[in-house]
């Protein structure tokens, strides 16, 4: 395997950055290209990569078929009807016409690096905090795809959020209180957590009574205060300092656990 | 790299326009075309830096001599002073810092809040948008279910800023109220209906090739560097 | 030297060195002292914002007529352009931005700390934004047949930066996205507006040209490239 090319496998992001390549290292004439020559080169190049183990994609496969349909094709005499009807195109046009857009584009992309390198070296430095009063949460700006991606965060979490069983029948205080400690690690320390909607969530008799209970002795144990932010507002409960204590050995849980066998 | 920005730079015939400055008197003060330069950058350092910096720190990180910084300092001062900037550079702290002048902050502040109608939510706000987005018509208790958070006063927000609207009661115990998005929202997302909105399957394919993608870009990236 | 820089303080009598203003072409331009303190106001609005506002924007804000505050703006960015200023005010976006100036950036750089993330993007991702700039709104699977590869990926990487947005759905089989690009494109960009890129056709001009000069030419691009 002789060749005037001697490439060192580069890596090539598809089959026309290699053609593209391989035509302007040449210098050959985009517009008049030798079919037969770069058609071998071409498949020089996939043969060396696959004797590196280098795997290439399904684009360049095609690309191969391609080329050796246009080799064939202008290896054949011209069909003396179409030539009656007229200039007969090119079998190459077609290729050429993608390789000129994609050099286009490639020259695009390098242009906007260009452009990207001089804004790396310029920098800005609003001031615009200092206008911002504190209570203004400045929040985040929003795209529809923000709000995809959210929805996408909600679910995955929602997957690999720990489930408890309340449906069954064996629903217990402790398991209750356990499952309202959950809840309060998943939201923020000073975040209410508000009891009506969790009571909203269950799904028996059983498991309610079971929630109440809970609630009363992890109001007892001081682990939780319950609150109220204005007149007939919901009522909240919030974690108290002891919360993590109570809960530090499992013990209350665990003798709780007897009281209510 | 030194090209790329020699266009944007001075002409070498401009350089008297660089050496006629105008002093705070107002007297055109003659300055030398190195120590307009000079000022120049010590300008776009005060800017940039969050802390007040002092002339002496400037002077030597830039390798010049103090008493230059100083003087050149003083001048940036003096012209900054002059009623037709808007901006100053004020002496805090033993340091130079560029901010607004006083006597515009009334008007720089009612066009800061005349500024808010671009939609910014926090996270809990988009996330539960985003679940009535995608399930509505749907409950709080549903939202929560599903976010598996307590989102307090985040609804609420939502309904205010118009962005989903409630849609009758869902025929269960307690009859909790559905909400749904609303018109304003596919405005402020750019929706002609909710059709539009990308599906799930959608951007879990956009985040399959991406990870699918990633070395392959990277290697690029550095062939591109070499 | 010293007496260079006199008199820091600013007499009252001063109030016609106010207005006489230079204009970007070096000469005086008089300026009615209600015009001088609006272009105070626009220099500190300038200054404090972060993103890029349209000279319409700030004049609705502020309420006051277009034309006074685009003749104001314009006056402005001539003066912040002269080089005796290290900042300048620049047309991004369609909007008026505050930054330093690219040719002090040696000097600066070293008091830039970490002001802002660099975003560094990779070949394809930039050939993918490329193709986006220029025939938006633009399906992925078009983007795909102009590129010739697999490379959908980097779509996630430039809907996470904001470079890009979708932009609704094509009315084909299949419904798929369209995408296009943002203002924080234009602004990490540093684009006026999306006209400031040049067309594909002066791209093959431009190649032409490199052809025609061969065989220095060429061969000095291919040095450039490597």
């Amino acid at each position: 395997m002789s060749s005037s090319l001697n490439f060192h496998l580069e890596h090539y992001e598809g089959p026309l950055d290699l053609l593209l390549d391989l035509i302007r290292k040449q210098q050959i004439d985009i517009r008049d290209i030798p079919i037969a020559k770069i058609t071998a080169q071409y498949f020089e190049y996939m043969e060396k990569a696959r004797q590196m183990d280098i795997d290439l994609s399904a684009e360049f496969v095609y690309m191969a078929a391609t080329l050796i349909y246009i080799k064939s094709k202008m290896l054949l005499p011209e069909d003396p009807i179409l030539a009656k009807d007229g200039a007969e195109e090119d079998p190459r046009q077609e290729l050429v016409d993608r390789l000129l857009e994609h050099e286009q584009y490639k020259n695009a992309a390098e242009m906007l690096q260009q452009k990207r390198l001089i804004e790396e070296n310029v920098w800005s430095n609003p001031q615009v905090k200092a206008f911002i009063s504190e209570d203004e949460d400045p929040g985040i700006s929003t795209t529809l795809f923000d709000l995809v991606k959210a929805f996408g965060e909600v679910l995955e979490r929602a997957k690999n959020r720990p489930i408890y069983e309340v449906a069954g029948e064996d629903v217990s205080v402790a398991d209750m209180m356990l499952y309202l400690k959950s809840i309060f690690l998943s939201v923020g320390d000073d975040e209410p957590v508000f009891i009506v909607r969790i009571f909203e969530r269950q799904r028996s008799r059983r498991a309610m009574i079971a929630l109440f209970l809970a609630v009363l002795e992890m109001v007892k144990l001081q682990a939780v205060e319950v609150c109220q932010q204005d007149l007939f507002g919901e009522i909240a409960l919030r974690r108290q300092k002891s919360f993590d204590t109570v809960f530090a050995g499992g013990d209350p849980v665990s003798a709780i656990e007897k009281d209510y066998r | 790299m030194e090209d790329t920005f020699a266009s944007a730079s001075t002409p070498p015939e401009a350089v008297s326009a660089d050496e006629l400055l105008t002093s705070s008197a107002g007297q055109a003060v003659a300055l030398s075309s190195t120590d307009a330069q000079l000022k120049a950058v010590l300008e776009a350092i005060v800017y940039v830096t969050e802390e007040p910096l002092s002339a002496i720190q400037i002077a030597d990180a830039l390798g010049e001599p103090r008493e230059r910084v100083e003087k050149l300092l003083e001048l940036l001062v003096g012209q900054f002073d002059l009623p037709e900037h808007g901006v100053t550079i004020r002496e805090v702290a033993g340091g130079y810092k560029m901010a607004t002048k006083a006597e515009h902050h009334e008007r720089v502040r009612a066009f800061v809040k005349s500024l808010r109608p671009q939609l910014k939510l926090s996270l809990p706000a988009l996330e539960t948008l985003a679940v009535i987005a995608y399930k509505q018509p749907v409950t709080a208790p549903e939202i929560l279910e599903i976010r598996g958070v307590q989102g307090a006063g985040v609804l609420k927000t939502l309904l205010d800023r118009k962005l989903i609207a409630t849609a009758g009661r869902k025929d269960v115990i307690g009859k909790p109220i559905l909400y749904k998005t609303t018109k304003e929202f596919m405005v402020q997302f750019g929706l002609k209906d909710l059709s539009e909105l990308p599906t799930l399957k959608e951007f879990e394919e956009i985040r399959r090739l991406a990870l699918s993608d990633e070395p392959a870009a990277s290697e690029a990236d550095q062939g591109a560097a070499s």
